[in-house]
């Protein structure tokens, strides 16, 4: 299949202009998604193209937004939807976790409704608190969803399309800050670009990246690194710049989780490292940490460490003193080699 | 604190309570076919006297009257009668099976067997109900199998629900019935979804939406009128007001002035009031409204007056919070008895035929109880299987949930 | 798919698009001073005509007619066409600002100066406004200061929000202006609650909730009417009816019929329509609103029917989705335009006094933007402490949190 | 003080009362909690007593409840919310989650939001997966809430009493199968009253049981179960039936949480399990495991055990096979001894 370069971006919008083109079924629709092509444009130029039946704004209402996909996906569509920022999901958190999650398994399989939720999530864009959530635990607590989050545009489009094809309710959380280039943290140094990076080149066709499976990013011997999104990128830069043999697992879909490489790796090194961008306290990194003291605890030479965003909201000024940046995740990694 | 004269809010308060003698003699009820009827692509704007005013088409003294008054066959009337009767004896078998401890939890539908009833006949093959819990109705209108209902109300082995829901929020999507949720409101906007999914498809489909008058208040009637008026899709969205939410009359829902209906005429969204206990008239509309989606003339919100005469649930006692003669003093009488007085009046029934048919329906739902009870009720046994609870929560099951299966599988 | 003749549902379109010469001739704005003065307490369905017209003193002339004109004096007017003068300049001295880096955001108010500044003179000390991001007439109408604005939006060592919000999302309790949130619609049934609390205790203060028209299609929208409805409770609540949300026209969130303040009127709660680029009509309806409130005589909804001339905020690019002249083409005229021309008409007021009045509110934005700067800028230095992001999240910090300040604290 | 048997229902209407009498800013009301006193009884007699503007019925908005208090409270009111089961608090999250915990914070402390709001938690009553949840991990990822959890009446009243008085919102869950007696899980025993349990007697007038202070119910040396609400009689059964010498920890408050106390019990105990009602994943016990594993790792002689219900809504007939009742958790006391 040919590749191209694409920003994340691109990537979103080429996946689904590769479904639309594919599957009549699938509808595309949100806030300003539809003439303007969305606020971080990736849906411009669809609705052009694929009719406004297909690609459409609606009001601004996140409950009517999954409310209506649901009862399309009721009918037999396959509608994939965008909330503009992860932080206003909670108007339509009911919808999601109510309705959504429980249709198939509540009727026992008579309706099911599969279900795309894509929403940019994460900080590092000064958007303050509420532009800068990252609220995947609050998915991930709920029976019948599945929670998929990319690194990279080669991920997000692919998730993107094994989300679509699913047969059941994805959440596609596409972190923001990754949308035009790669970004470790180091926000004090020249924004990057996705052009050049290997995982930035994206097939144009068809293909999945299959939920449930983990990337590894760096093989290393010392220590296991969990992490997603955009803290992939951070958690990069800390191993490189503490001269660590970390094993960097980027786990791309917290439900379904992959657990055996989680802890094929865990068990390797002995030692691990929860990170991401989320408040501390009943994060995902909780779960993870959790069960990874269970089920390879008498690999364990030191507690599995958990880096994260503090538990308060995300601050406007300050920022990149709220963000664990490498530096943050650089002491984690060396107290967990220490302990 | 409180020591103004008059306080600058108020709480609305019924006017009977428990001890009260009920007296609706002033309430106005508009007579039997004075409201018009209008043309089907009518300009919502125009409907302000059908939002505020009820359509019935059924005389005090059983006559059909009005513009309304046309449609049913002789036979169609004649099954609807039945299944309301046999909508009622359910209900009463119902209610005594969850005293005997067969199940946990009922909701009867007494006194409002007309609106879904009368309303499923105007619905054609392929079309969807969003319904609520108190909508069996458009289940019995389609003779969907009794034995089968009380196999979910049981939670037995032959639970087509496998045990997992609470009694009475079925799932037939043969029978063009949506899977009901135990939350409020949240199935409104999915009707409008489904319509809209129709007409991206380009079928000639259409989807009803149900809602309780309390659960107007809830965010998801919003969202509902909000994407009906703006994309206007094929959907009727029905308002059952039957007068009370669990303790609370409409008043606390709807404030003390205007209608329900009205609300969606604020909207620009066609809205009509119909007398929910006139069999008739609930469905003329509904045929009205019907046809108005199907042409692809725009989203119709009814609003069915009738009145909960029984306890909101097996779980509520209504003379804490009514008079206990309450649903007697209502006004539109019974929908049962009002269809019975004008089959009667029109030489098609009578009062022998139809004390035969009571107990001829009444052997009917014991039968069905009977061969439901073999199947195993909640708790006297024969449940759905234990380990079953993990499956078909996903089409495949993750990792996680299939360690989570294997662990429980110890206490089998 | 897609193949039917005529799809049974529609997605409105506004009328013009980048590239159409916008054309409102067609539009029929009601005449200054042809809609009634209706008494404080009408009953709300009696409102019709009003929640469909739209209310207008200023004439095209900058006559002020008809039976709302009246009311404010001289003084006011002039200071009122001064404020909203400071607001156009401070809007654009902070766009400009945000291009320069110095700080991550802005919002502007230009061609709606007129709503929030003639509205809050008929407040009272102690009332509460639950305003948007787009409200900042609210402040500047009370002389509230620009440096103190300038410190929220530049996030500086001043900021008295320190540095924890968004630019605009401004809070100043003494000044009755509730804390914006960043999430739409949520402020508005906390108005109609703050409004319960006055009349719960007695007090003799309002509420005025604020809300943009994209926003009416809100869950919150919906909550705020119910209750509304159903108390009755002491409060305005105020739809700023701008045409636009962020790239999509009011036709996406009102569908293309009927208006939102009818949509209120379908809740039974009373609903006008006003010029909100009318100075004297926008304080006209406030005036007999907060009356109304004040007297106990229910809460009332306005629609301010306006026009967002700018982009939605700095992030926003408007020529990508409506046509570039499409403000000037808008038919109800700028503003501070109409109310100059007024008191130009009425000789308090000239050509040569607005041009002095224009430099010196100039100097006035530069000189506090210079103090503000001296405080610090987003990315020129000068931010509030690090550390005090754990301070003020509980009034007692927990133990979890004293530890994680305790760990941040290695990276001060 | 004087001491009088109550059931829990009884403590919280009576902590109610106490409150309306002491302030005149405390104001009640939610759906059915006027005229009728709430479909659990909870707040029976409040409006005929405080009458109609303190005590009174709301429309069926959850969103509009917890809306209209935050108002309330920022007037200067004291505003205690019911909702009427916890899974009905999904429409209301926005409010919860976004408003009312962040007032205080986004204000700068210009604004307040002293709330409190109460909600019937968990199963135990055939209620099916709509009047079963367990919803607590979803208030305590979020930074500006508290949270509390009785497990009889004295607490319920104690807490209730402390939350309507602390400054910030506060979620006061009731589980709604203690509401009228202690339940260990053995369902198919007859069902308990409250009458003759010690923590049935309650002091009539005005006290606190302090946010953040756990209660150890079972002293022992041998591991610490970490529990709250339905689960603390669990655990104590499960721990009598194992014969193992268990100390239990009833939490109580989950935010803010009584870290000493858990962690010098782990660290004398060695051992720990934690359990609850709600859904595994994501779950509470997810935070606390992860927590006792970080700071109590040298101590630790085996992993920390989770016992929880399993990953799917609360099946309606399968209820007690879901519910992790005394066998289940004696199991899991087993293996973490065991290991
Ligand atoms: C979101 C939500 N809130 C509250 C409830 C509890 N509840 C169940 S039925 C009911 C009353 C509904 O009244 P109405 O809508 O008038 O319907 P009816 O029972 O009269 O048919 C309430 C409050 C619920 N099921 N879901
Ligand atoms: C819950 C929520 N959803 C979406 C947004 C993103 N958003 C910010 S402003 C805006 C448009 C609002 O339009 P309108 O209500 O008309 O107000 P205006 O900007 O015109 O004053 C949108 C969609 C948000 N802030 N909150
Ligand atoms: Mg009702
Ligand atoms: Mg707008």
């Amino acid at each position: 299949m040919a590749v191209m370069q694409m920003s994340m971006v691109e990537a979103v919008r080429n996946g689904l202009d590769v479904m639309m083109t594919r599957d009549p079924r699938v509808i595309v629709f949100g806030e300003d998604v539809g003439y303007f092509g969305g606020v971080f444009r990736c849906t411009q130029g669809l609705q052009q193209k694929h009719g406004k039946l297909r690609c459409f704004d609606t009001p601004i209402s996140e409950s009517g937004i999954v409310g209506a996909a649901i009862g399309m996906a009721a009918y037999g569509l396959r509608p994939c939807v965008e909330i503009q920022f992860a932080d206003y999901m909670y108007p339509a958190y009911d919808q999601i976790t109510q309705e959504a999650s429980r249709i198939r398994y509540r009727s026992n399989g008579d309706f099911t409704c599969p279900l795309v939720i894509r929403m940019p999530t994460g900080g590092g864009i000064f958007g303050g608190e509420t532009h800068s959530q990252s609220p995947e635990a609050l998915f991930t607590h709920v029976s019948g969803l599945k929670t998929v989050i990319p690194s990279n545009p080669q991920d997000a489009k692919g998730l993107l399309i094994a989300a679509i094809e699913d047969p059941d309710p994805v959440i596609v959380l596409e972190p923001k800050r990754l949308y035009h280039g790669p970004f470790d943290g180091h926000h004090e140094r020249e924004a990057m670009s996705w052009k050049g990076h290997p995982l930035g080149e994206v097939p144009e066709g068809h293909y999945h990246v299959p939920l449930g499976h983990a990337a590894i990013r760096r093989e290393g011997g010392d220590l296991t690194i969990l992490t997603y999104g955009t803290m992939v990128h951070v958690a990069l830069a800390a191993v490189e710049e503490q001269g660590i043999d970390a094993e960097v697992i980027d786990l791309r879909s917290l439900i379904p989780l992959d657990l055996e490489t989680i802890e094929a790796s865990v068990r390797k090194t002995g030692r691990c490292v929860v990170a991401h961008e989320a408040t501390l306290t009943s994060g995902f990194g909780a779960e993870l940490a959790a069960r990874v003291q269970e089920t390879c605890f008498y690999h364990l030479e030191a507690p599995v460490g958990r880096v994260a965003g503090w538990d308060v909201p995300y601050p406007h000024a300050q920022e990149w003193f709220y963000f664990p940046g490498p530096e943050r995740v650089g002491r984690a990694l060396r107290e967990a080699m220490e302990a | 604190m409180q020591d103004t004269p008059k306080p600058r809010m108020t709480v609305p308060e019924p006017q009977f309570r428990p001890g009260d003698v009920p007296d609706y003699s002033d309430v106005k009820i508009p007579e039997a076919g004075a409201v018009t009827l209008p043309p089907l692509d009518v300009a919502p704007r125009q409907l302000r006297n059908h939002a505020f005013s009820i359509i019935r088409i059924l005389r005090r003294d059983g006559e059909a009257v009005g513009p309304w008054a046309t449609m049913l066959s002789d036979e169609e009337l004649l099954s609807g009668l039945r299944q309301m009767m046999i909508l009622r004896t359910l209900d009463a078998r119902m209610i005594a099976a969850q005293r005997q401890g067969k199940t946990s939890f009922y909701v009867p539908q007494l006194g409002e067997e007309a609106v879904a009833i009368a309303f499923q006949r105007a619905l054609g093959k392929g079309d969807m109900n969003f319904p609520t819990y108190r909508n069996a109705g458009l289940l019995v209108a389609q003779d969907y199998p009794l034995e089968t209902m009380m196999n979910q109300i049981f939670s037995n082995q032959k639970d087509p629900l496998a045990g997992r829901q609470l009694p009475v929020l079925y799932s037939a999507r043969d029978y063009g019935f949506f899977t009901v949720s135990g939350n409020l409101g949240t199935q409104f906007v999915q009707a409008v979804g489904w319509a809209m999914a129709a007409a991206i498809d380009g079928s000639d489909r259409i989807a009803a939406g149900w809602i309780g008058d309390g659960s107007t208040a809830e965010s998801d009637f919003h969202s509902a009128m909000v994407f009906a008026s703006t994309y206007k899709p094929p959907v009727i969205l029905n308002i059952v007001n039957n007068q009370w939410a669990i303790s609370t009359f409409q008043g606390i829902a709807k404030g003390e002035s205007g209608t329900l209906a009205a609300r969606a005429l604020g909207f620009g969204i066609a809205a009509l009031r119909v007398d929910g206990n006139d069999f008739l008239a609930v469905h003329a509309v509904a045929k009205w409204a019907v046809e108005r989606a199907r042409q692809g003339l725009g989203p119709t919100v009814l609003e069915h007056v009738t009145y909960r005469a029984g306890g909101h649930s097996t779980s509520d006692n209504p003379e804490a919070y009514r008079p206990k003669k309450e649903s007697d003093a209502w006004p539109l009488g019974d929908p049962i008895e009002r269809l019975k007085l004008h089959l009667i009046r029109r030489g098609l029934w009578s009062e022998e035929r139809h004390a035969q048919a009571r107990s001829e329906i009444r052997d009917l739902v014991v039968a069905a109880q009977k061969a439901a009870e073999k199947n195993g009720t909640l708790l006297g046994g024969g449940a759905p299987r234990r380990r079953s609870i993990f499956d078909g929560l996903y089409e495949e099951m993750p990792l996680h949930l299939r360690r989570q299966k294997e662990a429980a599988e110890k206490w089998l």
